[in-house]
This record gives structure tokens, C-alpha cells and sequence, in this order.
């Protein structure tokens, strides 16, 4: 299952809600706003960093290029493109986005 | 593989149309097929013909149409929504006496029935919004 | 509007607060919109979308319509899955009984009347989700 | 008193308008002055007169054009805004050649600096938003 | 000064950052979904009564009552409707919406 | 443009992430107009808003105008109050260095340069609020 997540951790409960009800082998993909969750040294980074461990998470590089983020992406986020993004909506069954 | 496309928020203020926009033409590009872009709530807006953005912004209705144009996708704004928000096509410009209409080319306006149809006949409903 | 093929399972969640924005009554139209198609329909509140079903509410003050009633006239459209996030509820210091008495009858068993809210967990909410074929968000 | 009023959001998707409407209101009612309500980002769409809500809801647009009315309120929509989201009156469809024209009675689209003016001569300046 | 918050406290930080920064003697006015920032018994409601020890909580009583909660209001925390509002903006030099 | 009577304390709030809404750049387009109206302004930059100054902004894959650079054009505008706060930075594991240079020249001090950005702590926000006239919500 692809778990969509477009808002900030810091402003939004998204992430905490994705990352509460997310199952192993299910995958995080971060877009929009979102992406801030995918960075290095913040407040959420441990959370997401243990998630790490039994889901995959991605993270749209062109959302975090336009923010000047995307060198600051945890080791083991995965950056996508528009493509990877369509590609992870077709290889998984289902798509919840957290709007 | 056939995707259904939902757009909650109109052009400019949110990111979502723009990120539906390009995850919709990677999608063409790639193969896959759009059975229909629905657009409901404040994302109606991106059916509005009336916008003249500035030049060194993008234009994302006429990016719509056009790719409509393309791809002979179905653009379908919810008629609820539109009647709430000020979306009006010729027909609506009749029944309610409006000065004028306002929807961009490839859209139409339609009713919630063809979001669901898009859920039922897609392989996948992808969400864009707020 | 009859539809060839098999029923897919159909999952809006709402987890929005009410008023603040529309999300929850536009929400509450395509869920009777599609009540007509007959899929497999289920509804789930989680986060602020749980304030969408306590009861007693008035708006007159601000000039909305108040839709609370429809809710409890989804059982009559065979929308008698709604799950409700029992964490979120806790920790807006809410329980089953601020919410409407949500009930729907059961025709295979002389029209009982049975509830439709069933209080869930975080890892009932995770299978939830991943048994279905199409989600709505709202 | 002297109010100045910003309004953020359109109508029907977001509270804001009717907190501002109903502020607005009690304002005048307690015998205050609103210098002037200004209408940015998506919040111009408050100006549309091309909506038609159902008949059990309120009709945002309007309230807001008989209490300009009533009270001679200074409506003013953003004109960047206005022509990012669709909002065009007489001049600016001759300008831009659309097919028709949608700000509704009592609304007039101007320039930022309105709103800055608004902070400048208010006594207070209250904002409604998202 | 007057602290406007519209914002669901379980969703975003809006009501967070205005009790971060807001001064002994500000008064804070819950409005539209803030509303449930009044509420008792949640896992806010400490925070808000630490408030009320040094400023002034008030809440929109139409919106509360819209919502269904306005019978679940914290004590100290008084209920006001838009001419209160009005009361409130006009008595308090400054006005800052947590938006 | 120019007004009569006296000079007003005008803060810009700044709140939101860049690109995901398009509040930091309608927020730029104000402060740019008022600029010509020769009050006495500041920007605050807190919670998500810090995210708007970080450098090294490329938006060419999102096809939306990068309009960081404004940002280093404040100072030619005589805007040069520049607020950041510390602790929204320190929990989004970023420093000043992440931030872009932002600078005016005083010419008072035969146009030497200075810093814009002044990081600042809860107290020191809240006394900035208290002692505005206008304060602007983005």
C-alpha cells in the first residue's frame, strides 16, 4: 500500500496520523510540504528514521530541490522523480493520500 | 494500467493541482491511461477560463486544456461544487442568467456520479488536495 | 448507473473537523451519491474527523446548515460500516456517547436494528485500509 | 472605531468568509466603521457573482453585496489575485477578451496598496484565513 | 493584545506557537475549529488551563455550539458571540491571527 | 502614496512553507508594495515560514518561479528587520547558515553592510508582537 503524505510534520498531525496506522512493507511517499518530514537533525527525523526499518520511504525530488532540501535527505529515503511516483501508484494496490 | 485523478483544491494558492498536473502527464507519458481528472471542492477553479496569470508564472488552467487537448482526457468538474464556487458553462449561463461563462476548454461539468464511475473503472484513484 | 463487474470495496475516510471546512459535507454527498452504484462501502473517522458525529449540534449561529441528521440516515442507503478511530476519540477527551446513536436494519435478520459505529484501533484502522480497493479522502 | 477587514479564503470551503461576514456585521451593528475589506489570495473568489448555491445553503456572495450595499462597504478584490483565480470585471474582460464578466455588485478589484492603506487609516486590521 | 486561533489544536500547531508567544495579560479568542482548543478532558486541555493562570481564554460560542461542544467548555474560559468579538478587538491594541 | 500623520509599526507574519501554498510569495508581493509606503516594517519569520529563507532553492521540476532571490532584494527597499525564530529553526534541524545572506546598507554608517536576520527567541517574539501597530497574517 502507497501511504501519500503533502503536508509539513511541523505545522500537521499527516505524517504522525500515516506513520500511526502505516503497516511493515508499506511505503511513505513524501511530496509537497511533506518532504520536510524526509530531512536530517529535525524533531521527526527519529520517527521517520524508524520507520525506516520495516517500510520504505520515498521522497519527490523535485518538491525538495524547489525547497533547497534535497541534500539534507536521510540515508535510506529513497528520491523519486514524477516517473517513480507514477510507478509507485502502479506497484501498489492500494493509495491513501493525507490530505 | 487505467488511474483515476481527484483534484480538491483550485489553481495557484495549493500545490495539489500542480502535482496532479504532473503526475497525470508522467502518467500519459509512460503509457498509462486516464480514465478521467474529477475535480471537486475548490479544485472546480481549475476549470476557469477567466484567470490571465502573469507572464513569468505558469498557467495552469490552460496547462489542463491542453493536455486535454493531447490526450483527449476527461476533465469533469463537479456541478455542486461548481455552483457554490461561480463555474458556469453555457448551459448553466441559461438556466441561471449569469453575464457570461467561464469554463476553459476541455472541461466539463458534470455531476459526483462520475467520480465514483472513475473509482469503479480505474485500476488506482489518486488523491491531490489540501 | 448500473455498473458491469464485481463490487469493489470503497473506503472514504474523513479527518476534517466540521464547519471549519466543508470537506466533511462534501464528503457526505459522494457517499450518497455512491450509495446508489452499490459498492462495498465503509466509512472511517479518524483524527479531527470524529467531531463529525457528535450529536447536538446547532448552527444557527452561523448560518450553515446544520447535516448532522444525515448521518443517521446513511444506514438507509446500506452504509452501515462506520468506524471511528477509538485513539482519536481518547485524546479529545471523547467517548461513544458524545457521538450520534448511529443505527441501520438488518434484513437478514428481520430488519433488527444493529449499530453501524464500531470503535477501532490503530492496527484495525491498518488492515482496514489495506483491504480495500478504492479510498476517498476527505 | 475604525475596522479594517482581510479576507483570505473563498467562499463555501473554508469558515473564514463567514467569520468575517458575521465580524463585520456586529461591527457595524455596534456603530463602528469598517474602512474597507480587502479580498486576497483565493479569498477574491468571495467576489464572484457567477455562483449559485443550493437553495438550503447561504448565499456568501450575496450577503457580502447587500451588506456593501446597506452600509456602503468598500469591497476590494486584489487585482493579482483576482487575475491568478478568475475574478474579471468590464475593464479587465475588454483588456483580456474573455467571455464574459463575474465581480458582483458592490466589489471593485484594485491594487495591494489598498490593503496597506487599510492598515495605515484602521484603527484595527483583523484577519480571516486558513 | 488579542490572539485569534481558528485552527483544531489535534491537527496543527497554530494553538502551539500562540501559547508559545502570547504575554501574561493577552487574550486568547478560540474561533471556527479552534474552538475544540476550550474543550475538557482532551490532551490539550492542560496546556489551556495552564493559560488561563495568566491570560484571558475566550471561545466563540456559535462556533462551539455549531460543533456540539459548547456544554464541554473548560471552566474560565467564557463564552462569547460576535459582539464580544467586536468588544475584543476594539479593547485590545493589537490583534493576531494564528492562521 | 504618501500618507498623512504618523509612521505605524507593520510586522509581516510569515507562518507557512514555500510552494506548497503560495502564501510566502503573495506575502513578498505586499511587503514589496508597501514598501513605497514608508512605515516601520519587520518580518517575522516563524514555525514553517523559516523554510522560506533556506538558499539553494531550484524550482525548474515543479515549473513554479523561484522567487527566493526577492528575499536579498528587501534591503534596496528598506527593509532590513528581518526575524527568525531560533527555536523553529533548532527543531527543524537547521542553522543560519542554511539560511540565505541577507543584508542592507546603513547609510547613515556611509552605506556599510549589515546583517538583516536577527534570530530570536519566544521572549523576544512576544515582545515584538506586543509593540506593533499592524500586524500582517501569512
Amino acid at each position: 500500500m502507497l501511504h501519500i503524505v503533502n503536508k509539513s510534520p511541523f505545522t500537521t498531525t499527516s505524517l504522525e496520523s500515516c506513520l500511526r496506522v502505516s503497516k511493515p512493507g508499506a511505503t511513505i511517499l513524501l511530496i509537497e510540504d511533506g518532504v520536510y518530514g524526509a530531512l536530517d537533525g529535525s524533531r521527526v527525523s527519529d520517527a521517520v528514521r524508524a520507520a525506516l526499518a520495516d517500510r520504505t520511504v520515498c521522497v519527490l525530488g523535485v518538491d525538495a530541490a524547489a525547497r533547497g532540501v534535497e541534500g539534507k535527505v536521510l540515508d535510506g529515503i529513497d528520491v523519486v522523480d514524477y516517473d517513480g511516483f507514477v510507478d509507485l501508484v502502479a506497484a501498489n494496490d492500494g493509495v491513501q493520500s493525507w490530505l | 494500467m487505467k488511474f483515476g485523478i481527484m483534484v480538491n483544491e483550485g489553481p495557484y494558492t495549493h500545490q495539489a493541482s500542480d502535482s496532479a498536473y504532473f503526475f497525470t502527464k508522467a502518467a500519459l507519458d509512460k503509457g498509462h491511461e486516464i480514465f478521467r481528472v474529477f475535480f471537486y471542492h475548490d479544485g472546480v477553479q481549475n476549470g476557469t477560463d477567466f484567470t490571465t496569470p502573469p507572464q513569468d508564472d505558469r498557467n495552469v488552467v490552460k496547462r489542463w486544456s491542453e493536455l486535454a487537448q493531447e490526450h483527449d482526457l476527461d476533465l469533469v468538474l463537479c456541478v455542486a461544487a461548481a455552483q457554490r464556487r461561480g463555474l458556469v458553462d453555457e448551459d448553466e449561463q441559461k438556466r441561471h442568467g449569469k453575464d457570461g461563462h467561464n469554463v476553459a476548454p476541455g472541461f466539463r461539468i458534470s455531476g459526483l456520479g462520475q467520480l465514483i464511475e472513475a473509482g469503479i473503472q480505474a485500476d488506482r484513484l489518486v488523491v491531490f488536495g489540501d | 448507473m448500473s455498473e458491469a463487474g464485481a463490487t469493489k470495496k470503497f473506503l472514504y475516510i474523513n479527518r476534517k473537523a466540521p464547519y471549519g471546512t466543508i470537506y466533511a459535507w462534501e464528503s457526505l454527498e459522494v457517499v450518497l451519491i455512491g450509495a446508489a452504484f452499490e459498492q462495498d462501502v465503509s466509512l472511517l473517522f479518524m483524527d479531527d474527523g470524529v467531531y463529525q458525529l457528535i450529536k447536538g449540534m446547532d448552527t444557527k449561529g452561523i448560518g450553515m446548515k446544520n447535516f448532522s441528521a444525515t448521518y443517521s440516515a446513511l444506514g438507509d442507503y446500506d452504509v452501515n460500516k462506520i468506524y471511528v478511530d477509538k485513539d482519536a476519540l481518547a485524546e479529545r477527551g471523547l467517548t461513544l456517547e458524545d457521538l450520534q446513536h448511529l443505527v441501520w436494519e438488518d434484513e437478514n435478520e428481520d430488519w433488527a436494528e444493529k449499530d453501524s459505529i464500531r470503535l477501532v484501533s490503530r492496527d484495525e484502522i491498518a488492515g482496514l485500509l489495506e483491504e480495500q480497493d478504492v479510498i476517498f479522502n476527505f
